[in-house]
C-alpha cells in the first residue's frame, strides 16, 4: 500500500495554503532496468483536493511530474480546525486518501 | 557472522595507558592495509588489484600530494620516461571527436560496460569550449588554449604528453595519467589535442 | 528520460546560450537549489523510518526500540551527531548504519547478511550510477531508519567522540584512506576534496580539511538527491565516491567506510546537522 | 479542459452537486474523477497538439501569466515550476514541456474560490521551453520560458 502523504494546510490571511508531498515513484515507462528491460509506467493520474465537501483543486498528471510529487496551492473559505482531504489515483488503480487539519495563521 | 572487524582488533595490547597516546605510524599503516583488504570487493571490471599502488601513487599518498622537491623531481623523471608518442608522428586528430571525448565521463567504473571506450572526463574539471556552461574548475580553463599558444609541433607534443601522463610535468597532479594508465587510446588523445589546438575548434573561437 | 539525458551528454548537446555569463549560471543554480528547499521528500522517508523503529520484525519478532545508538538503549535524540563511536559490546567503532546492522542482528534476530542486504533504497533512478541497487519500488528499511534517526539530531552540533583509542585509530585510518591514490584514474578522495572553491561540472566540492566546508558537507547528509529521487546516506556517499574513483566496490558498513566517515565527522566537528537535506 | 468532466458538471448543474454526491456516499472522494484522465492530451508530442487535445483551437500569448522557475535546473529530474494567472475567470492551468517525450506534464482545474496559482515539480529530459497554458473565460492563453538543464556529476 502506498505511504501516507505529508500535507500542510495553514491559514495565510484569509486563504488556506496547502502544501502536499506524495510518496510515488512516478515511473515514466521510458527507462530500462539494469537488465535492459523497460520499467513499466507507474504514475499518479488524478489528484483531488476537497474541503467541506467542495472540490478546491483537481489535477490530471502525466509521467513527467517529478518522483515523490509536490504540489502547492491556495484557496479561500477555510477556517482553522477544518479538514482538507486529498486523494490520488494512479494508472494501476492504486489510490490513497489523506487529510490534514487547517492550522491557524 | 558479524561484519569483519579489523578496527576492533586488539590494538591496545600495550595496555590502556599506552593507548592514550597516538597510535604509532607503523601500527596505523598495518591497520590501514588490513582495512583495505577486508573492505573492498571486486565488482565487474573494478578488481581489487586496482588498489595496489604504483610508486608514484604511493609517494603521492604518503606526501598528501605535496612531495618534497627532490621526490617530485624523481616522480616527474620516471613518468616522463613512460610517454609514448604516436609512431606516425601525427599528434592532431579531429577536434569534433575530441569534444565528444571531453564531454564523456564514462569508463572504468564497475557500472560501465568494459567494452565501451572511456571518455576523457575533461569538462568535469576544465572549462574548454565556451558553449559548455557546465564545467568544473579543478583544473585550469583551457578555453582559447591554442589561440594563446599557437598550434605548432612543440605545443602539440606538450599537449599530447600532458594528457598521456600529467605527472611527467607535475608530480602528483590531480589529472589521471590517461595514456600511461591505458584509459584513453593514442588516437583518442590526438583528438583531444585537436580540440585544444586546432584553429577551427570552438576552443579557439 | 535517462536515455535522453545520456544522449544529451554523449552528443555534446550543450547549452545553447552563448551569452549567459558563468556568474549568471552559478546564480541561477543557486536559485534552483533555493527553490528545492521549499519542500523535501525526505520527510516521507523519515515518517517511514519512525514506523520501522517501532515495528516488530525479524525471527525474534522484536522492534528496534531497545537499540543502543551510543547514548543508551532506545535514545535516538542526538545520537546521530555523536557517531561514529566506539561500542564496547562489539568492541568496534561503528557509524549509524553498521550499528543498526548490529541491532537488527542482536534484537531482531536477522543474520548480518539479511540486515545488510538492502543498504540503500533503490527505486527508479534517472542515473545509471545506482542501478546495481535499484529495482522498481525497492525501498530500504535501512535508508528510512537513517533518515528518521538523523532527523532526530537536526539542529544539533556535530560532536563525534574521540576519547577511545579505537576512535582515534579509526580517524587516523580514515585520514590515510582520504589521501590514498590508486586505480586507473590515480584518484583519491583528496583529488576532488583537497582544495577550496573547486567544482566538478557545476557541483561545488567541499574541501574536507577545511572545517567550514566539512561541516556543511557532513551536516547535509543524509539527503534527498533529486537526481535519483531517493534519500541517500553517508554510507552511500562513500560507496558512490569510491565507485566514481574507479576503485572496486566499497562494502557496505565496512571498516574502510567507517574509518572515512569517522575522519569526516571529526573534520566537521562543531558544525550543525541540517539533515536530511535536499540536494541535486 | 476535460470533455468528460465538463459534461458531468453540466449534467449535475454545478460542482456542488458532484460534491453532494460524494458526501452522500454515492461517489467516494478520489474515485469520483478516477476514470477521467485525458489520455489523448497526455500523448501529444507538440504544444499545438496539446492545446487541441485539451479542447482549444489555439492559444494567445499573455503577459498576465507568470511562470516562476529557475533559468537553469541543476538536475532535470526535479524542476520547480510555479504558475500564476492574473487573467479573470481562470479555470485551468496546464504545464507543457516542449522537448519532453510527451509534451503535457500536468493540468490543474481551478474552481472559483481557489487562487489561480499552482506550484509543482516536473521532469525535463533536456533544455527546453516550458509553457504555462491557461484557460480563462473559455479561452486559451499561454506564457513561455526557457529552462536549461545542465549536465552534472562526474561519471556519466
Amino acid at each position: 500500500m502506498a505511504d501516507p502523504m505529508r500535507i500542510r494546510a495553514n491559514m495565510i490571511g484569509d486563504k488556506v495554503e496547502v502544501k502536499v508531498l506524495m510518496a510515488h515513484e512516478m515511473e515514466t515507462g521510458l527507462r530500462k532496468d539494469a537488465q535492459g528491460k523497460i520499467i513499466p509506467a507507474h504514475f499518479i493520474r488524478n489528484v483531488t483536493v476537497t474541503h467541506g465537501g467542495k472540490t478546491v483543486l483537481s489535477a490530471e498528471w502525466g509521467t513527467s511530474v517529478s518522483r515523490n510529487p509536490f504540489m502547492h496551492f491556495r484557496f479561500r473559505g477555510g477556517k482553522p480546525g477544518e479538514k482538507v482531504t486529498i486523494s490520488w489515483v494512479d494508472n494501476r488503480g492504486d489510490k490513497r486518501t489523506d487529510e490534514a487539519v487547517i492550522a491557524g495563521g | 557472522m558479524q561484519p569483519k572487524t579489523i578496527l576492533a582488533l586488539a590494538l591496545c595490547s600495550i595496555g590502556v595507558a599506552g593507548c592514550a597516546t597516538r597510535t604509532s605510524d607503523s601500527e596505523v599503516e598495518g591497520a590501514v592495509a588490513e582495512v583495505i583488504k577486508v573492505s573492498f570487493k571486486t565488482r565487474g571490471q573494478a578488481t581489487v588489484d586496482r588498489l595496489n599502488q604504483d610508486d608514484a601513487q604511493a609517494l603521492c599518498s604518503k606526501y598528501h600530494d605535496r612531495p618534497p622537491r627532490e621526490i617530485a623531481g624523481k616522480i616527474e623523471q620516471s613518468q616522463t620516461a613512460t610517454i609514448r608518442y604516436p609512431s606516425s608522428g601525427k599528434l592532431m586528430g579531429d577536434w569534433r571527436e575530441g569534444e565528444r571525448i571531453a564531454q564523456s565521463g564514462v569508463g572504468w567504473q564497475f557500472t560501465d560496460a568494459p567494452t565501451r571506450p572511456a571518455g576523457g572526463s575533461c569538462y568535469n574539471c576544465h572549462q574548454i569550449s565556451k558553449q559548455e556552461l557546465s564545467f568544473g574548475t579543478i583544473g585550469p580553463s583551457l578555453y582559447q588554449f591554442g589561440k594563446l599558444r599557437g598550434s605548432g609541433e612543440a605545443i602539440q607534443k606538450y599537449a599530447f604528453g600532458k594528457i598521456y601522463n600529467a605527472e611527467a610535468f607535475s608530480a602528483c597532479s590531480n589529472m589521471p595519467r590517461f595514456g600511461h594508465n591505458g584509459v584513453l587510446t593514442e588516437e583518442q588523445i590526438t583528438h583531444l589535442v585537436a580540440l585544444l589546438l586546432d584553429p577551427d575548434s570552438p576552443v579557439n573561437k | 528520460m535517462r536515455i535522453h539525458r545520456l544522449l544529451a551528454g554523449m552528443l555534446a548537446v550543450t547549452l545553447p546560450c552563448f551569452s549567459l555569463a558563468q556568474q549568471d549560471t552559478l546564480k541561477e543554480i543557486e536559485r534552483y537549489r533555493q527553490l528545492l528547499q521549499e519542500s523535501n521528500p525526505a520527510e516521507l522517508y523519515e515518517a517511514r523510518g519512525a514506523e520501522h523503529w517501532k515495528r516488530e520484525r525479524g525471527p525474534k519478532n522484536s522492534s528496534l526500540e531497545r537499540c543502543d545508538l551510543g547514548l543508551g538503549p532506545g535514545v535516538v535524540k542526538g545520537a546521530y551527531v555523536r557517531l561514529p563511536r566506539y561500542f564496547a559490546d562489539t568492541d568496534r567503532v561503528q557509524d549509524l548504519e553498521s550499528r543498526l546492522v548490529t541491532c537488527m542482528v542482536t534484537l531482531q534476530g536477522f543474520t548480518p547478511e539479511e540486515a545488510r542486504r538492502s543498504p540503500f533504497s533503490g527505486t527508479g533512478t534517472p542515473m545509471i550510477t545506482t542501478e546495481p541497487f535499484s529495482g522498481v519500488s525497492r525501498p530500504s528499511v535501512m535508508t528510512d531508519l537513517v533518515a528518521w534517526i538523523a532527523s532526530e539530531s537536526r539542529g544539533m552540533k556535530i560532536e563525534p567522540p574521540m576519547s577511545h583509542p579505537k576512535e582515534r585509530l579509526a580517524y587516523q585510518a580514515g585520514e590515510r584512506l582520504f589521501y590514498y591514490r590508486a586505480g586507473p584514474y590515480d584518484f583519491g578522495c583528496v583529488t576532488c576534496h583537497g582544495e577550496e572553491g573547486k567544482r566538478i561540472r557545476l557541483q561545488n566540492l567541499p574541501k574536507m580539511t577545511n572545517a567550514k566546508d566539512a561541516q556543511r558537507a557532513f551536516g547535509t547528509w543524509p539527503g534527498y538527491r533529486v537526481s535519483e529521487g531517493e534519500v541517500r546516506s553517508m554510507q552511500w556517499r562513500m560507496w558512490e565516491c569510491i565507485r566514481q574513483m574507479r576503485f572496486p566496490e566499497l562494502e557496505f558498513a565496512s571498516d574502510a567506510s567507517i574509518a572515512l566517515i569517522t575522519y569526516l565527522a571529526k573534520k566537521a566537528e562543531g558544525g550543525t546537522l541540517d539533515a536530511p537535506s535536499i540536494k541535486r | 479542459m476535460n470533455g468528460k468532466r465538463r459534461e458531468m458538471l453540466k449534467a449535475g448543474g454545478s460542482a456542488g452537486v458532484l460534491a453532494l454526491a460524494a458526501g452522500a456516499g454515492m461517489i467516494k472522494p478520489g474515485e469520483a474523477l478516477a476514470q477521467e484522465w485525458n489520455k489523448a492530451a497526455f500523448e501529444t508530442k507538440s504544444v499545438a497538439d496539446t492545446v487541441k487535445a485539451l479542447g482549444g483551437s489555439g492559444s494567445t500569448e499573455s503577459s498576465a501569466i507568470e511562470i516562476s522557475a529557475p533559468d537553469i535546473a541543476e538536475n532535470g529530474a526535479v524542476v520547480p515550476i510555479a504558475v500564476e494567472s492574473k487573467l479573470p475567470r481562470t479555470q485551468a492551468i496546464a504545464i507543457l514541456i516542449e522537448k519532453n517525450p510527451n509534451t503535457l506534464s500536468a493540468e490543474f482545474e481551478i474552481p472559483a474560490g481557489t487562487d489561480p496559482f499552482v506550484s509543482t515539480r516536473v521532469k525535463m529530459a533536456e533544455t527546453s521551453n516550458i509553457y504555462a497554458l491557461v484557460k480563462a473565460d473559455g479561452k486559451y492563453f499561454h506564457a513561455m520560458k526557457e529552462i536549461k538543464v545542465t549536465i552534472g556529476g562526474c561519471g556519466g
